[in-house]
């Protein structure tokens, strides 16, 4: 009963589940085309100038469809309410939110691992800045937005309309860290400033919110 | 409250004392007083609404009461005696995308047990095919029903919430069911059992609960059928 | 108790109406803003009040998270509406006097833009309780308080490296700040602070009540007997 | 396939012959012949796993054939006669978010009837009350099961098909339901009751159907309680 | 049971659940403000090159709402297989098709009328070309995306690995609405071109969707 197997029993269950009904990722693609295919319409840019904003781009399409998949976060356990089935089990409860965050983590990676290429075709950009660090950026920054989403998604499970309810918490408090994705990408594309800080900053925000939902979040689940 | 005609001279397992339970205005359990002798198989009447589930949920941990305290295995958070407790409820708490073992399969993690023989056999207690592939949403009510059982039973509980395991069971199988909770009993379970076809249990069951809005307001040792037929 | 609340009522009255004349016609006119410049009696005041009371409904809500008692939780619900109200007047007054001074609505300065947030954040705050089913409202609510706490000063360090483009137009603290000015400026203060109590004081009161309205109700309900199902 | 022993002379209102309905490479029902005379109550028996439901379902126009026909109300499309038949099934269809007028008020208007007194006359039919303002999904188990039929009766179908109506209902009311079908059908409706308790349809029901693995097996005039016993 | 009339008893039923808490629109309001905040965050108002695109930045916004809206078209109808209920009724089925998309395109559209303003104030557009034809614009766009995303969403309620890839199949074909949009409403924005074509060619998209959607629609809700 040790939360790393618990937490990885979870995981392979939910990634099992996910990979037999392709749907969450199929859903994820659809809408990351749309968002490239709506941006490379609505003006074809010059180098210099997608290199400016390219950094908000990708990062607004990853949140919004971030926000996407974690809406349907917790709707299998809710189906035939096999959450109680869990809450009535000795399992710690940080096991299945790290099971869930780290699920969501992977969803939304393969996400952004889709869209990347097409946001380099569509914008040719090419990073004057150490491209590399885009990385951990990347993961860093991912994380940020799932941990914190995964938890208010937990949280809005107890709310009226919860699809709507979940951008509402999310957004105001994941303001730092975009602010921080998209400050150090776009360091790094244009190359004019050092992104240093904004990891800095990214990784604190990350370790701090990790920290307060694994504090927080049994309550939020024994929470009738 | 009318104390047990039976109280036991044993130390009680579950002990509940002047148990309420309100959802906003309105009040489900209304004052529930009992103890619970362990080793016994007890039956809850009642009729639709009387408050067998919210107090079978509360025994469960999953809701907490409003006011009034209950006493599981000696303590006083039912949370803290999860491993000994055990609980089938109406919708089937199984996933239905997964085959009936790789659900229980699942669970048994839950509960720190990793070896399939125990799925197995639990299936089988409930005369189903461990081998059956497909996922439990194909499954027709009834044998949902069983895999639900299989589930709360796998972790072999001292204390085992059943409500209303037998509905949707063919008959047959409802005997069969009955016969494994009696020898479970038996093997010094508690166990309690909310149904509304009560003459499956005559005989079996130690003792009958009957309820009503809220209230225990009977508990007799056989079933007069005349009492609810 | 009971007479306290009317006369401290007065008071606040008094020490309001002073604080308007002293802004208004004892406090001298600003060199370059002019007559304008006076809304820095009421922008800043609420902007420091605001801040306390956030920082009121985050200790509040920690209580509860620790204690559970559900006065914490009322103060956390009464601070955070009239701090979002307080916030809202400086989101609104400032404007007001950047558009005659800067010619502009708004810009990203840091300060207005960390008083953005900290208004979303509380906004929030207010429409997650609104939704969230009554029996679990104040812990959740609680959770996400101590989020939104937790966010502030990760807001405020993005935001001070963010854009610095844009120099920060706020004229300097305290040195610059001719003595009379500072002056009335704390007399204001005082004077919302005590406003920001009444309002808050009032609202907890009618909270509290509101509960026990619902305390009594559920007991009757608990004594008449059982109604429909 | 005996043919029944009380082939009725009267045209049957619905008759299947050699019904056959394959999930994958599983069969559900392995070749299902029968006729059914009108203004009769059918009570279907059998194991779980039987094929009942499914059964019901084709009825119902839910699930098409793979292979065989059937055909009701002279009608081999039951799509075509969709106004003429009633379903429930063991999900309750019904929405939990709405209270069970605002239910049936709806689906009133999908059979375009516009009346609350059918409405609350459907509910109270079923011993429920028709002001209670509580949420389906608030509701106990049993109180669904009942709102659900009367979901199913509300547009008053010349046949009915009802899966496990009584399943969590208390015995006390599930009589009075019998008592509603058995006049239902004095009043000419022809109606298919599966269920697990027959021993509540004996004497009221015309006729008991047994499957068995895809298959009707056997039909009788009475219920020897022997055979299921 | 004219399909006007089931309409319109849905239609009530679905807006009755989806306000039946006055904070709805509040909330709406809120999560309108929010995207609006967040884009102004990642594409930096006062920079002349997000000014550029702001044609394509609100309808991206548009379409995250629209997908907000979209996610949740059928959920209800899920559970507790209502649906089924539906199906053995003698209701038709375009009825139910359409009360759904007027439905999504009354949620779009408030949001839409939400966010305009504040994307006006926060970027400072001013519309050189005749502004009044941003209406039709936007209604014809939005019941564009709403309609065949409604249709989109009720197929995959049955995904099996085959119907599954359906959406993407169909995909492109919304690709000249969401073109048409934004060059319609760059082309005022600019003032530079005229958006007559833009607006008849989505006429004809919505026509010709509406009218297969509501030939198909059937077949699908009936699919076992
Ligand atoms: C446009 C919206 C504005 C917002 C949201 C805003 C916000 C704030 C906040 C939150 C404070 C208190 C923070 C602190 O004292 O550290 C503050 C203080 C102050 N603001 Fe504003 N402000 C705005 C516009 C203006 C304008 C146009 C002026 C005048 C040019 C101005 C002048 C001041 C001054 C003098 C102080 C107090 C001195 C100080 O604390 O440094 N503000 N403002
Ligand atoms: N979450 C809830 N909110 C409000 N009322 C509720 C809630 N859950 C149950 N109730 C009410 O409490 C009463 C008792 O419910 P409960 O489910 O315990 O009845 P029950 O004895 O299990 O009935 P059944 O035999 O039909 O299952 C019912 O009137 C029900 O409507
Ligand atoms: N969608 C499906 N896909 C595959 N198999 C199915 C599906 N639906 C039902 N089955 C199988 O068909 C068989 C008959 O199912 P059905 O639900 O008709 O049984 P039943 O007679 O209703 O049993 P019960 O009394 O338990 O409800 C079962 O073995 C079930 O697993
Ligand atoms: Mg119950
Ligand atoms: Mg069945």
């Amino acid at each position: 009963m040790s939360t790393p197997t618990i937490t990885q029993a979870t995981l392979t269950k939910d990634l099992r589940l996910e990979w037999r009904s392709k749907d969450a990722i199929n859903s994820m693609l659809f809408f990351a085309l749309l968002v490239v295919v709506i941006f490379s319409f609505s003006f074809n840019p010059t180098a210099e100038e997608s290199r400016q904003i390219a950094g908000g781009l990708i990062w607004v399409a990853f949140l919004f469809a971030a926000v996407v998949a974690l809406n349907q976060t917790w709707a299998r356990e809710l189906r035939n309410q096999v959450l109680d089935a869990y809450r009535i089990s000795p399992a710690p409860a940080n096991a299945l939110f790290l099971a869930k965050a780290i699920g969501n983590f992977v969803f939304v990676s393969v996400l952004e691992a889709l869209m990347t290429p097409l946001f380099i075709v569509f914008y040719t950009l090419r990073a004057l800045g150490p491209a590399w660090q885009l990385i951990p950026i990347a993961a860093l920054g991912t994380w940020a937005l799932v941990v914190n989403g995964t938890f208010f998604a937990a949280m809005s499970i107890r709310t009226r309309s919860r699809e709507i309810m979940l951008p509402l918490l999310l957004f105001p408090i994941s303001i730092p860290a975009l602010l921080a994705m998209v400050e150090a990408t776009s360091a790094i594309l244009t190359g004019e400033a050092s992104a240093r800080f904004w990891i800095v900053l990214l990784a604190v925000y990350d370790l701090v919110f990790t920290t307060v939902s694994l504090l927080l979040f049994e309550s939020i689940l024994h929470a009738e | 409250m009318n104390p047990s005609p039976t109280a036991p001279p044993v130390s009680p397992i579950v002990s509940i004392t002047n148990l309420i339970k309100q959802f906003g205005r309105f009040a489900a359990l209304r004052g529930v007083s009992a103890d619970f002798a362990p080793a016994r198989l007890y039956t809850i009447l009642g009729d639709n609404g009387a408050g067998k589930t919210t107090l079978l949920r509360t025994l469960a941990g999953l809701s907490s009461p409003t006011r009034g305290t209950l006493n599981m295995l000696g303590n006083s958070d039912p949370r803290a005696v999860r491993e000994q407790v055990g609980y089938m409820a109406h919708p089937s708490l199984l996933y239905d995308e997964m085959s009936g073992m790789e659900n229980l399969r699942y669970f048994a993690r839950l509960y720190g047990m990793d070896d399939d023989q125990r799925c197995r056999s639990a299936i089988a207690s409930v005369k189903l095919d461990p081998d059956l592939s497909r996922p439990v949403g194909q499954y027709s009510q009834g044998m949902r029903q069983r895999m639900s059982l299989a589930r709360a039973v796998l972790h072999d509980p001292k204390i085992l919430l059943l409500d209303e395991p037998f509905s949707n069971v063919d008959i047959g199988s409802a005997r069969q069911m009955v016969h494994l909770l009696a020898e479970m009993r038996d093997r010094g379970k508690t166990i309690f059992v909310v149904t509304h076809q009560p003459s499956l249990l005559d005989g079996a069951a130690d003792e009958f609960i009957w309820m009503e809005s809220g209230k225990i307001v009977r508990r007799t040792r056989d079933l007069k059928l005349a009492e609810v037929l | 108790m009971k007479r306290a609340f009317p006369i401290f009522g007065l008071l606040t009255l008094a020490l309001l109406s002073f604080a308007l004349y002293e802004a208004l016609i004892a406090a001298p006119t600003e060199r370059t803003m002019g007559d304008v410049q006076r809304i820095f009696y009421y922008h800043v005041p609420s902007a420091w009040t605001a801040f306390l009371l956030f920082l009121i409904n985050f200790v509040a809500s920690v209580v509860y998270l620790i204690k559970r008692n559900p006065a914490a939780d009322a103060v956390a619900a009464v601070t955070a509406e009239v701090g979002v109200i307080f916030c809202t007047v400086v989101l609104v007054t400032g404007p007001i006097w950047a558009r005659p001074v800067w010619g502009i609505w708004w810009t990203w300065d840091m300060r207005l833009t960390l008083t953005l947030v900290l208004w979303l954040i509380y906004v929030s705050y207010l429409v997650l309780r609104r939704f969230s089913s009554s029996s679990q409202t104040p812990l959740i609510a609680a959770v996400l308080a101590v989020f939104g706490a937790v966010d502030v000063p990760l807001v405020y360090f993005s935001i001070w490296y963010f854009r610095t483009q844009h120099p920060s137009p706020v004229m300097g603290r305290g040195g610059s700040l001719d003595p009379r000015m500072l002056h009335v400026l704390l007399i204001n203060w005082a004077a919302f602070l005590c406003f920001a109590f009444l309002v808050c004081w009032s609202r907890y009161r009618l909270e509290r009540l509101e509960r026990e309205v619902e305390e009594t109700q559920a007991l009757e309900a608990l004594l008449e007997p059982r109604g429909v199902r």
